[in-house]
């Protein structure tokens, strides 16, 4: 198993907001996370990157236990978040970003290096020298993409990735998620809205309510469940 | 007992305006280094008009307080527009530009040697000469001020405020009146800073602009996050304490060369220290 | 809440609690100066040269036996620090005379002064309208009047008719503008131009240069701080007109300056003769400054004042020492000290800086 | 002339004006810290330098040394203050009251030791006049400006073509992305603060050297160089270069128009009119 969560649970302040999630995942799995807003996904993924402490429960990657690891730790292990909306340096060019990005987190082993990202987002390549944040969505989405796959990624916490895309460009980049996974032998979890677009590449569904898994399976299965009133 | 008299009308004067700062800055969120030019602003009206015997200390004080309202609504009202950082900035700038005009408009403020003279305060022909007298007079002023703050913090008005401080996005989405909120804030600060200006120049017979300067804005805010924002009784007691420190610090015998700092100094300890371990102050609530 | 208020209210009071008690032969007397802040360096002068003064007299005994105390107090060059002082010497230890320096704080602590007979003794500042303020505030030196207008005939009698002003924008250096305007016009001179600068400022540059733009003969001068820096910019930028000024230029860094060649500047006459100067030296480990001389001869005055109140065997209290203060009138110690008024009136010199030194151009006297 | 000869003073004024401005800018673009306490790794450097000069250390190794020592004060105080603060999520208030606590404690550390006196650099080459097109000019203004030029051109090829210096504006310009791309923000923080800190040194020994030096003298500069920030546009080098030479240039040209006492307030007065009106700044991309 590379990616293990054992009764975790996580929260703001006073407040806790997700308890008890338990899954694993296995390398080139590709994980549907799904729930209305506020059924706790982010947080989910937050805590799994470290970015907010464990209330209980645990988190082990590639057998190690996660818990005392820092942020900066555990991406070089290959844990990867591309953030909900802000995954790009906006004020920075698109050369910068990537150069950046780069330059911190490409070791002798790294799978995705910076000629690779511009292959696999020629767009990107067209204009290196212009400010990021001025970007369109769609492109300022798969820089992003480049930026949390630069180096050596192994499993890639995805938020929200289609938020603001063309419907034609979700499914293309979708595709482009999928081929990479399988053939780098990458774990994806991903967190979508777009629910049919997601399961459509997900080799498992887990569905969240009110920060619980409501219900766990195949795609096939959650298609043929009641769980569809969540959202 | 003038001792314990004026220190205690003097401290008085400084709850009033702790008051002053601890609703605009604690409770409304706007962060502001200009109060000491409202608190200014309201001393210099009703020192003119004692002086040049224009009113009484009654109308004088409701002068002052009318006016103070006024600016503190216009000096509060880039922070509708900037927020955070941006509005410190424009209310350093208030500050001093108030400082400007206090030294330099020699016909209204005496400039920089100050109006000496300004007589007592008189309630209803009856002069308050004696220290005793003027305690009694900012104690009802400062009881009257502390029942104000009470009453608002515990109204819908008070709850509004804090809502508007912990998520303005939220509370204006809410369809709550965040500037009429703010504004009556900034309204209310005005009438306290004036009024304890009032009282201020009444109280020293003498004024000039070192006693409202960005420095008397800085020991402000100190005295509320030492005493504790957010709470009657961090506005009590930052503004007691912190008057009493000077005169506790004449007791610690440190060389003449370096007194001039090193009691400077504490002060500056003091901040740092309670920002690391006691950011709630003495009796009040986290900043 | 409560529990806090008190905890808080407990500590202050502490501040209150004295914890000198004076003796029966003990005369205890007040200083309340700006011992911290900006203006902490002269009042620490001032500290020293009451002190000084207070070594002396008590090494010799004391005043007819009766050794002599300071309480000294701390008021930030603030009013309202002033007041609370104020009150806390006269209500706590009932001393009947104290010590003040800076235009403000006594102005503000003058009425208070008036209402208690408790006599101020101010040897520093010479704002005019402490001449003024109450009956129980002696001044040991005159106002900035009376030293400018001397100042002002003698420049437009030696040929200097158009003056511009370089004035401090605070409320010494105000003063001595105000004064200039009046006085400098009085002797028929012609004012073309004035200019500000910031207390604790020291680019004196752009004022200079409008100043020179004016074409004036003279540049009379009221800034209480920077004098060196002053007289550095304008040899840097060429200046050819007189500079005079008060006893305010009477700086050692600036006569030290080459830059300075040929300033004027009136001085009360204030010599430490060498021998104490040397042994203030060796004991402060500093020069016998200004404020320090100022401040030990008016405790010097003060002793020679309480000695005749004792003599006469009545109580030292404000107004008997304040009485003998003037019935005596002539007082010599470091310079004579001569009250017509409250205000004594000092002679003075009109002095010019040549060769990192100060010399005597004439003596003037006050009308 | 007149006008030739103050604006030329304008621009020497202005251009370690600018430094000040641009070493704040980058301070606070990124660590969005309103770091008062600058004012004090300022005034610090100035006394550094004396010490060095005047028991006859090489002007080199003078110049080393300060900046040197700035840059441990500025990593000191990111590190052992704000990092601590940030820690126990404290709000921008209570950092910025901290700071200001760091800034009163610096002033008076340096107070006691050097006394509040004025210090003069005992450097005689610093004030040999030289006379360019009738503008008269010392060496130390001549070579502020060179200096000034010469470190806001390297500071500009630093941030934009050093990995280092991309760096620090990829964590300005999205910190939470940094922290997850292994960019270490609070690291950055640190090396940000210092780099600040050693531009800051050079007015900070350049001023001083022409004017003299004093403890309490870091706060107008600090003051009018984040006017400037904030006008130019935050996180804009050359914004905030340029209007910082503007307002000092506006400021002794103003001269001939309106009394000096008015000078500092008309900044101030059009400071907030501004802040009222186009909050953004003058440089700031659209965001």
């Amino acid at each position: 198993m590379l990616l293990e969560l054992s009764g975790l649970a996580a929260g703001y302040g006073p407040k806790t907001v997700v308890s008890g999630v338990s899954f694993a995942l296995e390398p080139g799995q590709i994980l549907a996370f799904l729930g209305h807003n506020g059924a706790g996904k982010t947080t989910t993924l937050r805590s799994i990157m470290g970015l907010l402490p464990l209330r209980a429960g645990e988190v082990r990657f590639d057998g190690q236990v996660l818990q005392r690891m820092s942020v900066a730790d555990r991406v070089a292990m290959g844990l990867r978040l591309l953030p909900e909306g802000r995954g790009i340096f906006p004020d920075l060019s698109v050369a910068e970003n990537i150069d950046v990005v780069a330059a911190r987190n490409i070791g002798a082993d790294a799978m995705f290096r910076v000629p690779d990202v511009y292959k696999l987002f020629p767009v990107l390549a067209e204009r290196p020298g212009i400010r990021a944040g001025s970007l369109s969505g769609g492109q300022q989405q798969m820089l992003a993409m480049s930026l949390a796959i630069l180096g050596k990624p192994r499993c890639l916490l995805l938020d929200e990735p289609s938020i603001g895309l063309a419907p034609n460009l979700v499914e293309r980049m979708f595709q482009q998620v999928r081929e990479v996974c399988k053939s780098h032998a990458m774990t994806a979890v991903l967190v979508e809205q777009n629910v049919a677009a997601a399961m459509k590449i997900a080799d498992r569904v887990i569905i969240m309510n009110n920060g619980q898994i409501v219900f766990d399976g195949l795609p096939d299965e959650a298609r043929a469940s009641n769980f569809w009133h969540y959202f | 007992m003038d001792f314990l008299f004026s220190y205690i009308a003097l401290a008085e004067v400084y709850v009033l305006l702790g008051l002053s700062t601890n609703l605009l800055v604690g409770i409304a969120g706007i962060f502001s280094v200009s109060q000491a030019a409202v608190f200014g602003v309201g001393a210099y009206i009703v020192a003119q008009c004692l002086m040049t015997e224009t009113m009484g200390f009654v109308p004088a004080m409701l002068v002052a307080s009318l006016a103070c309202i006024a600016l503190n609504v216009l000096v509060t009202l880039p922070s509708l527009r900037v927020s955070g950082d941006y509005f410190v900035v424009t209310s350093f700038g208030i500050q001093l530009l108030a400082t400007a005009v206090f030294i330099n408009w020699t016909q209204g403020t005496g400039g920089a040697n100050g109006l000496p003279g300004i007589p007592p305060p008189d309630l209803f022909g009856f002069a308050l000469e004696s220290n005793l007298h003027l305690v009694m007079l900012t104690t009802v002023a400062v009881a009257l001020g502390c029942l104000a703050f009470r009453l608002i913090m515990r109204a819908p008005f008070g709850r509004l405020l804090r809502a508007i401080r912990e998520d303005e996005l939220a509370v204006a989405a809410a369809g709550k009146g965040v500037l009429q909120a703010k504004v009556s804030a900034a309204a209310l600060a005005g009438a306290f800073a004036g009024s304890a200006g009032g009282l201020y120049a009444t109280f020293l017979s003498f004024i000039d602009p070192v006693s409202f300067d960005l420095d008397a804005s800085i020991l402000l805010l100190t005295m509320v996050v030492v005493g504790g924002a957010r709470t009657l009784a961090g506005s009590i007691i930052g503004p007691f304490l912190l008057l009493a420190l000077p005169q506790v610090l004449t007791f610690i015998d440190i060389p003449t060369t370096i007194a001039a700092s090193a009691r400077q100094l504490i002060y500056g300890v003091l901040l740092i220290a309670f920002m690391l371990f006691r950011p709630q102050g003495l009796a009040g609530e986290k900043l | 809440m409560f529990r806090s208020i008190r905890f808080g209210l407990a500590l202050a009071a502490a501040g209150f609690l004295t914890l000198a008690t004076a003796s029966a032969e003990t005369i205890k007397l007040g200083a309340i100066l700006p011992l911290t802040g900006p203006g902490g360096l002269i009042g620490t002068q001032q500290q020293k040269g009451i002190q000084f003064a207070l070594d002396h007299i008590n090494a010799k005994g004391g005043v007819r036996g009766n050794k002599i105390e300071v309480v000294f107090e701390d008021n930030q060059a603030k009013p309202d620090q002033s007041i609370l002082s104020f009150n806390k010497l006269v209500d706590l230890q009932s001393l009947p005379i104290i010590f003040t320096a800076y235009s403000g704080p006594s102005l503000a602590m003058a009425p208070l002064a008036t209402r208690k007979k408790v006599l101020l003794v101010n040897a520093g500042a010479q704002a005019d309208a402490l001449a003024k303020a109450s009956p129980f505030l002696i001044n040991t030196l005159p106002t900035i009047g009376d030293e400018i207008a001397v100042l002002c005939q003698w420049l437009v009698k030696n040929g200097k008719k158009n003056a511009a002003i370089l004035f401090e924008n605070s409320a010494a250096g105000i003063s001595g503008r105000d004064n200039y305007v009046t006085h400098f016009k009085a002797a028929g001179g012609t004012i073309v131009a004035q200019e500000p600068t910031q207390f604790g400022q020291t680019d004196f540059r752009p004022a200079l240069l409008k100043l020179a733009d004016a074409k004036p003969e003279v540049m009379l001068v009221s800034i209480t701080a920077a004098a060196q820096q002053m007289a550095q910019q304008y040899k840097q930028l060429d200046l050819k007109f007189a500079v005079a000024g008060t006893t305010f230029l009477q700086d050692p860094a600036l006569i030290a300056d080459p830059a300075a060649e040929g300033f004027m500047h009136t001085q009360l006459q204030s010599q430490s003769p060498p021998a104490l100067a040397a042994e203030f030296k060796q004991k402060y480990n500093a020069e016998m400054e200004f404020f320090v001389r100022q401040y030990y001869t008016a405790s010097n005055i003060l002793f020679a004042a309480m000695d005749k109140v004792l003599e006469e065997k009545k109580p030292i209290t404000g107004e008997n020492v304040r009485d003998a203060i003037l019935k005596i009138k002539n007082f010599s110690g470091l310079v004579p000290v001569v009250f017509n008024s409250n205000t004594a009136s000092v002679p003075f010199d009109l002095k010019v800086i040549r060769g990192g030194h100060d010399e005597q151009m004439v003596e003037l006297k006050a009308q | 002339m007149l006008a030739l000869q103050l604006l030329v003073n304008g621009l020497v004024t202005g251009s370690a004006l600018g430094l000040v401005a641009i070493s704040f800018s980058l301070i606070y673009s990124t660590t969005k810290i309103f770091h008062v306490a600058h004012a004090g790794v300022y005034t610090m450097a100035g006394y550094v330098a004396w010490s060095l000069a005047s028991r006859g250390a090489p002007d080199i190794v003078t110049l080393a040394v300060t900046v040197a020592a700035s840059m441990a004060m500025g990593a000191f105080i990111q590190h052992q203050l704000y990092a601590r603060l940030e820690r126990r999520r404290a709000t921008p208030l209570v950092v910025l009251i901290a700071s200001l606590g760091a800034l009163a404690v610096m002033q008076n550390v340096i107070a006691a030791i050097y006394s509040p006196n004025i210090l003069q650099f005992p450097v005689p080459w610093g004030s040999k006049m030289v006379v360019l097109g009738g503008v008269r000019l010392t060496w130390t203004q001549i070579l502020t400006v060179i200096a000034s030029l010469a470190a806001y051109g390297a500071t500009i090829w630093f941030f934009h073509r050093t990995i280092l210096g991309k760096q620090i504006r990829a964590v300005a310009s999205n910190p939470f992305l940094a922290e997850i791309t292994r960019l270490y923000p609070q690291r950055v923080y640190v090396i940000v603060v210092a780099i600040g800190s050693a531009i800051v040194a050079l007015p900070g020994i350049l001023v001083p050297l022409d004017l003299g030096l004093q403890p309490y003298s870091g706060v107008t500069p600090l003051l009018t160089a984040t006017i400037a920030m904030i006008a130019g546009g935050i996180g804009s080098i050359t914004g905030s270069f340029v209007i910082a030479i503007g307002i000092a240039v506006l400021q002794n040209l103003s001269l001939l128009v309106i009394p000096g006492e008015w000078s500092i307030g008309i900044t101030f007065f059009i400071f907030v009119i501004f802040m009222l009106f186009r909050p953004t700044g003058l440089f700031a991309a659209a965001r």
